[in-house]
């Protein structure tokens, strides 16, 4: 076990130097470079304050000179300055990071129950209006957009309602500290999380709706009822457990794209994350931050895979862990 | 006084099924003490009767008339609470396939436990207590480990000790078993009829014991029901429905209860080149072990292996569960690559040939497999599966369209089979297109995997007597895998008996199966159940 | 009305700004932030007459040559510092020459600074250069401390993370993505001011947020262009809700098409002429923008000094149009229009655009980008119309002549002559008007200018654009001059 | 193949969602002819409310556009994204997943590396950026989708084939004498197809999603009217005129419900095993 993890460690490392290169081909291949667009925004440039940037940028140096800087650097995990905002790329993104780990750590776990829940609650009705209306339920979160699930949930709770802040992560200027922050965030927490859970909820309940279906026809099921187990505990301890696994699996896919998911929510509640700082990156053509970013976040797919295939383990004995 | 007691109980099949009625009009009664067995062909509503005993029917399928008394209460109108008191409680079964009646993500020891639990018996310690006697009276070796296990760790043989010990937790006043030794090999299988037996006079248990192997049936059996489509046919004490039965569909099925002796007319085999030979064969497989930070474990599944296959010759590889027997037939045809060792196949060595080399050779070397479901496609028409191989080596499709009608018609199914899909045949019908699919590509040699082991009796000898006229007339060789003596008896010219890889003894059918040299096989075959039931049946005859 | 001291100013800030230290940076958020930490050494107010600012008086020679700016005294940068002529001297001279390519530009009429007190600064020009005076607002000469600067290497000055400057804000913290905090400079030199205790800049990137955000109460201050268009009836009808167009005089936004005159057959006057009668910009400014802002007439927006409004008529008439069309060399080639990507408005009317064209049977394909790829195409002249919008900064001289010189044409920037036209009798107007000393005189030129162009049609003028700011009317002044929420919030006050 | 369209007549659901499909095809084909004019005309004033005007059903939008025009032509070119994108998805990760899956080992290896470079990167950034370097044309548009979607295709494939690669029948058809192409995709992949179906019919509604979110960013193709860039285009006027969001809402949504419909019912309908036989 500590054999295979380590393995997966030292190889993932490639993974990322590969993945590293190739991203930095990819962003360098879009046209426009950030001296461009800070110069655009300026309003005014000549050819002068475009070369100064580019200078200060390195980005007058050949693309593979730039490079090869690059993984020098990121290989001492240095991942570079940003040229827009003039700060250490992992400053940047170690100071976004735990917004984004909070919002997309409580849409996950929000979506992982809620839609076990529902899945389970639907598949115990199979057939019934109760199974109709959390299916239909399921689809109709999942065929609609989610920048409009989330500009609705504004209006109708913060709003009209006034339940809940709109958007933010914390009352700015309040002051608080303590419980009191933390009760403050998670009311902002609300309704970013809500909105971003509701598309993997709704596949999780179609998945463990499914699966339990499945799982509740295997022989195994019989034999507990054969020993006088009530419906619950079948339920519960036999065919749950079974059904979890494929959940899992897809857990493990949603946990790893952490920050692709997060743009658009975190652009409408205005969530001081990754996905944002990735966003307005790329259209800045921030390149550092870019490929800092996408770093991290391979870095992410890759633990998630890898704690994925680890809690397997645990889960299923039936699974060995091969190098 | 009977404890149960079931009148004309007819169970209805949901639409779209082969038939009406699971079962119809079935009658019988049980005493305390008293073993039923019941028998009858693949399909004949044995498992569901069994079932509906227990108030498991699967989905749609429903009782519809008539009356299960237990202890004097009709339980068919039950409730399902008080369901739950009896099952497991008063009413245990044990299912028909020990793979997967477990749950896989469980330790043995828990699931024990568990029907302690529903029925709010002892406690904690206690019931752990209970699980680790119950699993050393089925005999398992090591309880202490296996009650840690979880049920892949766990053989066939061994798992299903783990379900009769679940089934005989709380002492329960019936246990129905629904053929519970069809995957054993012969040695387990005996253990666990004397377990029952043992069980049965301690505890006044009755029996419901439902199995197609008529050995195990005289040896168990007080009174015996012989199915059919449905309804029961035929009913009384052992002795009178094994050796003087009445119904013509009993007598038929006696019939075909293949013989350890007198079957197989010895060999004419007359010395000639060897179509395949076997030198010094090993296999081994190495894998990463389940648990936590553990070590590689190394199985030796083949070891040594030598032996010739002449033109025309049937050998039996027979040996018990694990013994290497599939193992070694695998490697033959290259379906695993062997580890060391050389397979010559008309003198040339086949053991280490590459992809496109291999593949002109391999049509001179087919197989039957063991599980007639799982070895065709299911979105396979029969048509395409048997002209797909011709086909791959180059012939016309209107020729192997042909050949395949031919062949149909040579396994004895009608043209019209063609067209379907695996699923709508029987189970003896699908192992024939098995055969078809293997003659397709006119073989030298045929390696069979317990080719009919997962037939009943009737069709069973329907098989075998078809591969044996076929041997005949294509004058095929065969290597005939199975771990049921008497099915080896019945087609074999010579026996290679297996223990752990190894071959222990070859020689002569006859010799091996009634003057055995190795302890091993002694032992082997002092475990074929209902011996004594086929001298009397062939003092009978 | 007396004004009251107190109270915190919740403004949105859209989007986030690279950075704060204004001499570095010149786009508009910096600058709405900075505009409250630096000063200049003039204020504008929105008919652009300057008025004191660092500078308490100033005088102009005759010859237009030399201008003399008497500072404030006793006025502390936010670290203590004393703010004197020696800072005026090294912004002008040697920081922003050094860091701001638009002031560059004018500086090139710059002879010398003369320091003669600590709090007197001369400029001598090497000719008379008429928008001069405009020069002094706080986006385009804020003042920067020397003794912070001097010697180092601007760009990665530390203290450009803590900007200091001399203005009624100081800055406190910026939660990167959140909000950017200031608070009031208590030793500010202007006895009572500011009025306000703090101010927080909310960075809300969606602009449906950030009327929300206005809605729930969050923010107060909706400076313009920060929500939608089609949200400012709603947000106006709302209950202590005032809205303002002015404060941008100074900057004067006008949008327009630039007309690729490379690419045939937009070479020919007659389809350009064509194009311009084809676009109803009255629909696009009444479906599009609100009915804010208003028509352009030509190149200069009536907000900015010299604009005349006697050019040739250049209306939605799309018989007109179809006509010049007829007569002209267009022959259903395929014209690439590229839109501006600032959000739906800017869309939609790339689209409204193309369905004008189509009217009049041109055909046009819409060319989409992100904002680097669009400043890439422009740059390159990659196109065939390309929207923009740009400031003039009060004067012909400063924000109109640098996109019709035909020496600007070289490409490489998206705000020089992108068009590539090519008039020298423009070009030694321009040249001239900016040197001339009586503004009368450049009255005149200018006029003559505009007309010509006009009739050149080398672009397709749009609209003046109207960027309302909202604010809850209990915030009394929070636009006082002609550069609006860019200049401080120093005389902005809060009825408690 | 009468037996199969029996079989898929037998769910009621897929013949609801079979009915709805064939609806907005029909619309996506007529649109030309049931609305002549290009659906980028203006008609009327912008923000007409529905059902205001007789020959305006569904009103205007906010340049003055025939919002039932829009619905119209947009099928078209949101089912051409979705099903195109989807198409190529599969064509990319159905081979990679099933010769990772069949030949196991290195290849598996390599291929799931070069699978997870691709699922590194978050699928909504690599489209922008894809997009920001390519001009955004529908055919890119398409592309993009299609090259941010394959990867889920390509693990579960993968999944599929390596259960089935050690069955029996496929075994059987090795000793077929059958290549590695033919056992693949005679053998594995028909039975694989069941959640690959259900898999697709999901991936076309993202793709139309993806590309509405796309459009929302000003990434879409902005000459062609899509129910995505509708929506994306209504977003801002939500507040105000909510139906201009709703209504492309409401035809993405029963498309999509259709498709999943559709989807289920040819599952059950490719299966010829109807009645499972309790074992
Ligand atoms: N879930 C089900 N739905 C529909 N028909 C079923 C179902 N389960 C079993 N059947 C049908 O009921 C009949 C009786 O099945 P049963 O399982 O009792 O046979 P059996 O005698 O136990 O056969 P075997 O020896 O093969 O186990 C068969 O025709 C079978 O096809
Ligand atoms: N792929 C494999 N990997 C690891 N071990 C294996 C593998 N296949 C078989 N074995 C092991 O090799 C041994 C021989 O297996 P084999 O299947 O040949 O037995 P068998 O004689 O056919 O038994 P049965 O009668 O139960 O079919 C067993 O211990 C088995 O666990
Ligand atoms: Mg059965
Ligand atoms: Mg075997």
């Amino acid at each position: 076990m500590t054999r295979f993890i380590l393995g997966r460690l030292v190889k993932s490392v490639f993974i990322l130097l590969a993945i590293l290169i190739l991203n930095f081909f990819l962003i360098h291949a879009a046209p426009g470079d950030p001296a461009a667009v800070m110069a655009g925004e300026a309003g005014a440039a000549d050819e002068k304050f475009l070369a100064d940037l580019r200078t200060k940028f390195g980005l007058d140096q050949p693309l593979y000179v730039q490079l090869w800087i690059y993984l020098k650097g990121a290989v001492q995990l240095d991942l570079g300055f940003s040229f827009r905002q003039q700060m250490p790329v992992a400053d940047l993104i170690w100071d976004r990071l735990p917004a984004t780990l909070l919002l997309t750590g409580a849409a996950f776990v929000l979506s992982l129950v809620m839609g076990v829940i529902a899945g389970v609650a639907a598949s115990a009705r199979q057939g019934t209006w109760g199974d109709t209306v959390i299916s239909t339920l399921a689809l109709l979160f999942y065929a609609t957009p989610l920048f409009w699930v989330a500009l609705m949930a504004v209006v109708v709770f913060s709003v009209w309602l006034g339940w809940l802040p709109g958007f933010g992560f914390e009352t700015i200027g309040a002051g608080y500290t303590g419980f009191a922050r933390a009760l403050d965030i998670g009311k902002h927490l609300i309704l970013p999380a809500t909105t971003l859970g509701l598309f993997f909820m709704a596949i999780y309940t179609r998945m463990t709706r499914a699966s339990m279906l499945e799982v509740s026809r295997l022989d195994f099921v019989k034999t507990a009822r054969a020993k006088g187990l009530s419906r619950g505990v079948i339920q519960r301890r036999h065919v749950l457990r079974n059904a979890l696994l494929p959940v899992i699996t897809l857990a493990g896919l949603q946990a790893g794209q952490v920050f692709g998911g997060a743009v658009l929510t975190e652009t409408v509640f205005a969530w001081p994350g990754i996905g944002r700082l990735m966003f307005e990156a790329i259209n800045q053509r921030d390149y550092n931050v870019i490929l800092g970013v996408f770093f991290v976040s391979a870095a992410m797919v890759l633990l998630f895979n890898l704690i994925t295939d680890v809690i397997y383990v645990f889960v299923d004995p039936r699974i060995r862990l091969t190098e | 006084m009977s404890l149960l007691s079931i009148r004309d109980l007819t169970i209805a099949l949901p639409e779209g099924a082969d038939r009406d009625y699971a079962a119809q009009d079935i009658d019988f009664d049980l005493t305390p003490g008293e073993i039923l067995c019941i028998v009858g062909e693949s399909g004949s509503g044995k498992s569901m009767s069994a079932n509906a005993v227990m108030g498991l029917l699967p989905e749609g399928v429903k009782p519809v008339s008539g009356r299960i008394d237990f202890d004097g209460r009709d339980i068919l109108g039950l409730p399902e609470k008080e369901m739950l008191a009896l099952r497991g409680g008063r009413i245990s079964m044990i299912f028909q396939e020990p793979l997967s009646a477990l749950n896989p993500l469980m330790r043995i020891g828990a699931q024990i436990e568990e029907v302690f639990e529903a029925h709010g018996a002892l406690t904690r310690p206690e019931r752990h207590e209970q699980a680790l006697r119950l699993l050393t009276e089925v005999g398992i070796p090591d309880p202490q480990t296996a009650i840690r296990a979880y049920p892949f760790q766990l053989s066939g043989g061994q798992r299903q000790r783990v379900m009769i010990a679940m089934a005989l937790a709380l002492e329960p006043d019936i246990l129905i078993a629904d053929e519970p030794t069809t995957a054993l090999d012969v040695t387990t299988q005996a253990q666990i009829l004397d377990l029952i037996e043992n069980l049965r006079q301690k505890r006044q248990m009755a029996v419901i014991f439902i199995t197609h192997d008529f050995g195990v049936v005289a040896d168990i059996a007080d009174r015996v029901i012989v199915m059919q489509t449905g309804k029961i046919v035929e009913t009384g004490s052992a002795d009178k429905v094994l050796l003087r039965p009445e119904h013509p569909y009993t007598k038929a099925l006696i019939d075909a209860i293949p013989r350890l002796t007198g079957g197989h007319t010895g060999s004419k085999n007359e010395p000639s080149e060897p179509v395949l030979s076997v030198e010094g064969l090993y296999k081994t497989f190495s894998t990463g072990s389940g648990k936590l930070f553990g070590k590689r474990r190394v199985v030796e599944a083949v070891q040594d292996a030598n032996f010739q296959l002449y033109k025309g010759e049937t050998i039996g590889i027979v040996g018990e569960s694990g013994s290497g027997k599939s193992t070694l037939g695998r490697c033959l045809v290259r379906l695993i690559n062997p580890s060391k060792g050389r397979v010559l196949l008309d003198g040339e060595d086949i053991a280490h040939m590459p992809g496109a080399e291999l593949r002109e050779r391999r049509r001179r070397i087919q197989m039957i497999f063991q599980d007639p479901y799982s070895s065709l496609n299911p979105r396979s028409r029969v048509s395409c599966i048997l002209t797909e191989g011709p086909i791959a080596y180059g012939t016309a499709p209107g020729d192997a369209r042909n050949r395949a009608g031919e062949l149909l018609e040579l396994v004895g199914l009608d043209a019209s089979a063609m067209s379907r899909f695996p699923h709508e045949f029987s189970g003896g019908q699908r192992q024939r297109i098995g055969i078809a699919r293997a003659l397709a590509l006119d073989p030298a040699i045929i390696i069979a995997d317990e080719a009919v082991s997962a037939l009943d009796v009737s069709i069973q000898a329907q098989v075998l007597d078809l591969l044996a006229d076929l041997k005949a007339r294509l004058n095929l060789s065969m290597l005939f895998i199975t771990h049921d003596l008497r099915v080896a008896a019945r087609i074999c010219d010579r026996i290679i008996v297996m223990q752990k890889g190894r071959i222990v003894e070859t020689g002569p059918a006859s010799k091996v199966l009634h003057d055995p040299d190795t302890d091993y096989t002694r032992s082997l075959l002092a475990a074929i159940p209902g011996q004594e039931y086929e001298k009397a049946l062939a003092g009978a005859e | 009305q007396e004004p009251q001291s107190g109270g915190t100013l919740n403004v949105v800030i859209q989007p986030e700004p690279p950075g704060l230290m204004i001499g570095l940076l010149q786009n508009a958020p910096t600058q709405m932030v900075a505009g409250d930490i630096y000063e200049s050494l003039l204020r504008y107010d929105t008919d652009l007459n300057p008025h004191p600012g660092l500078a308490k008086e100033w005088s102009i020679s005759e010859d237009g040559l030399t201008y003399t700016f008497k500072l404030h005294e006793g006025v502390k940068f936010h670290d203590g510092e004393e703010f004197t002529s020696e800072d005026v001297k090294f912004s002008i001279d040697v920081f922003l020459r050094e860091t701001h390519p638009r002031l560059r530009t004018s500086l090139e009429h710059l002879e010398s600074i003369e320091t003669p007190d600590p709090y007197t600064v001369v400029f001598k020009l090497k000719n008379p250069f008429g928008p001069f005076l405009g020069l002094f607002e706080p986006g385009t000469a804020p003042m920067i401390p020397k003794h912070v600067y001097e010697g180092t290497d601007f760009a990665s000055n530390p203290a450009n993370n803590t900007p200091i400057g001399t203005g009624p804000f100081k800055f406190d913290e910026w939660e990167k993505g959140s909000y950017i905090h200031l608070v009031k400079n208590e030793d500010y030199y202007l006895e009572g001011k500011p009025y306000l205790d703090d101010i927080y800049y909310h960075v809300i990137p969606d602009a449906a947020s950030r009327s929300v955000a206005y809605e729930t109460g969050r923010v107060d201050v909706l400076p313009g262009g920060s929500i939608e268009n089609f949200d400012v009836p709603r947000i106006k009808e709302m209950e202590n809700t005032c809205i303002t167009d002015k404060g941008w005089e100074l900057f004067g936004p006008l949008a327009w098409m630039w007309v690729n005159h490379d690419n045939p057959p937009l070479d020919d006057l007659k389809v350009r002429q064509a194009i311009m009668h084809a676009v109803d910009r009255e629909f696009s400014r009444d479906a599009l923008w609100n009915g804010l802002g208003k028509v352009a007439t030509g190149p200069v927006s009536s907000s900015t000094r010299f604009y005349s409004d006697a050019t040739p008529d250049i209306s939605y008439d799309p018989e007109k149009a179809k006509a010049l069309l007829e007569e002209s060399s267009y022959n259903g080639e395929t014209i690439r229009l590229l839109g501006l990507p600032y959000g739906e408005t800017w869309q939609r009317w790339a689209e409204a655009v193309k369905q004008n064209l189509a009217e009049i049977g041109m055909d046009v394909e819409i060319v989409a980008s992100d904002v680097a790829g669009w400043n890439q195409k422009v740059s390159d002249r990659d196109y065939d119309l390309a929207f923009t919008y740009l400031y003039q900064y009060g004067d012909p001289a400063l924000g109109v002549a640098r996109n019709y010189f035909s020496d600007n044409a070289e490409k490489g920037s998206p705000w020089n002559n992108v068009a590539n036209y090519q008039n020298p009798e423009i070009d030694e107007m321009f040249e001239e008007a900016a040197l001339m000393v009586s503004p009368e005189d450049r009255e005149k030129a200018y006029a003559e200018i505009q007309d010509i162009i006009v009739s050149d049609a080398p672009n397709i003028w749009l609209l003046e654009l109207g960027f309302p700011t909202i604010s809850r009317c209990n915030i009394h002044d929070p636009v006082t001059t002609a550069i609006g929420v860019n200049d401080s919030f120093r005389d902005t006050w809060i009825e408690q | 193949m009468r037996d199969f369209w029996k079989r898929y007549c037998r769910n009621r659901g897929a013949i609801i969602g079979l009915l709805i499909l064939t609806l907005v095809i029909l619309v996506a084909i007529l649109a030309p002819l049931l609305f002549p004019q290009s659906p980028w005309k203006m008609v009327q004033r912008p923000f007409l409310p529905p059902f205001a005007q007789g020959d305006l059903l569904l009103g205007t939008d906010a340049v003055g556009r025939d919002v039932m025009a829009g619905l119209a032509h947009g099928a078209y070119v949101s089912l051409l994204v979705g099903l195109v994108s989807t198409i190529v998805a599969l064509a990319i990760g159905v081979p990679i997943g099933a010769s990772a899956g069949y030949f196991a080992g290195s290849v598996d290896d390599a291929l799931m590396r070069f699978t997870e470079f691709f699922q590194t990167i978050p699928s909504f950034a690599l489209a922008i950026v894809l997009l920001a370097t390519f001009q955004p044309s529908l055919t890119f548009v398409i592309i993009a989708i299609a090259i941010v979607s394959w990867p889920p295709v390509a693990r579960l494939v993968r999944g599929e084939v390596l259960s089935l690669r050690t069955r029996e029948f496929i075994e059987a058809a090795t000793l077929s004498g059958l290549s590695n192409l033919q056992i693949i995709t005679r053998h594995i992949l028909p039975n694989a197809l069941p959640p690959i179906i259900v898999l697709a019919s999901l991936m076309v509604a993202q793709a139309i999603l993806l590309e509405s979110a796309l459009s929302f960013l000003g990434l879409g193709d902005p000459n062609i009217m899509s129910w995505g860039y509708m929506i994306g285009a209504a977003r801002t006027v939500i507040r105000e005129q909510w139906w201009l969001s709703f209504m492309p809402g409401m035809a993405i949504l029963l498309t999509v419900l259709a498709l999943n419909l559709i989807g289920e019912g040819l599952n059950d309908a490719l299966n010829p095993r109807l009645t499972r036989k309790s074992k």
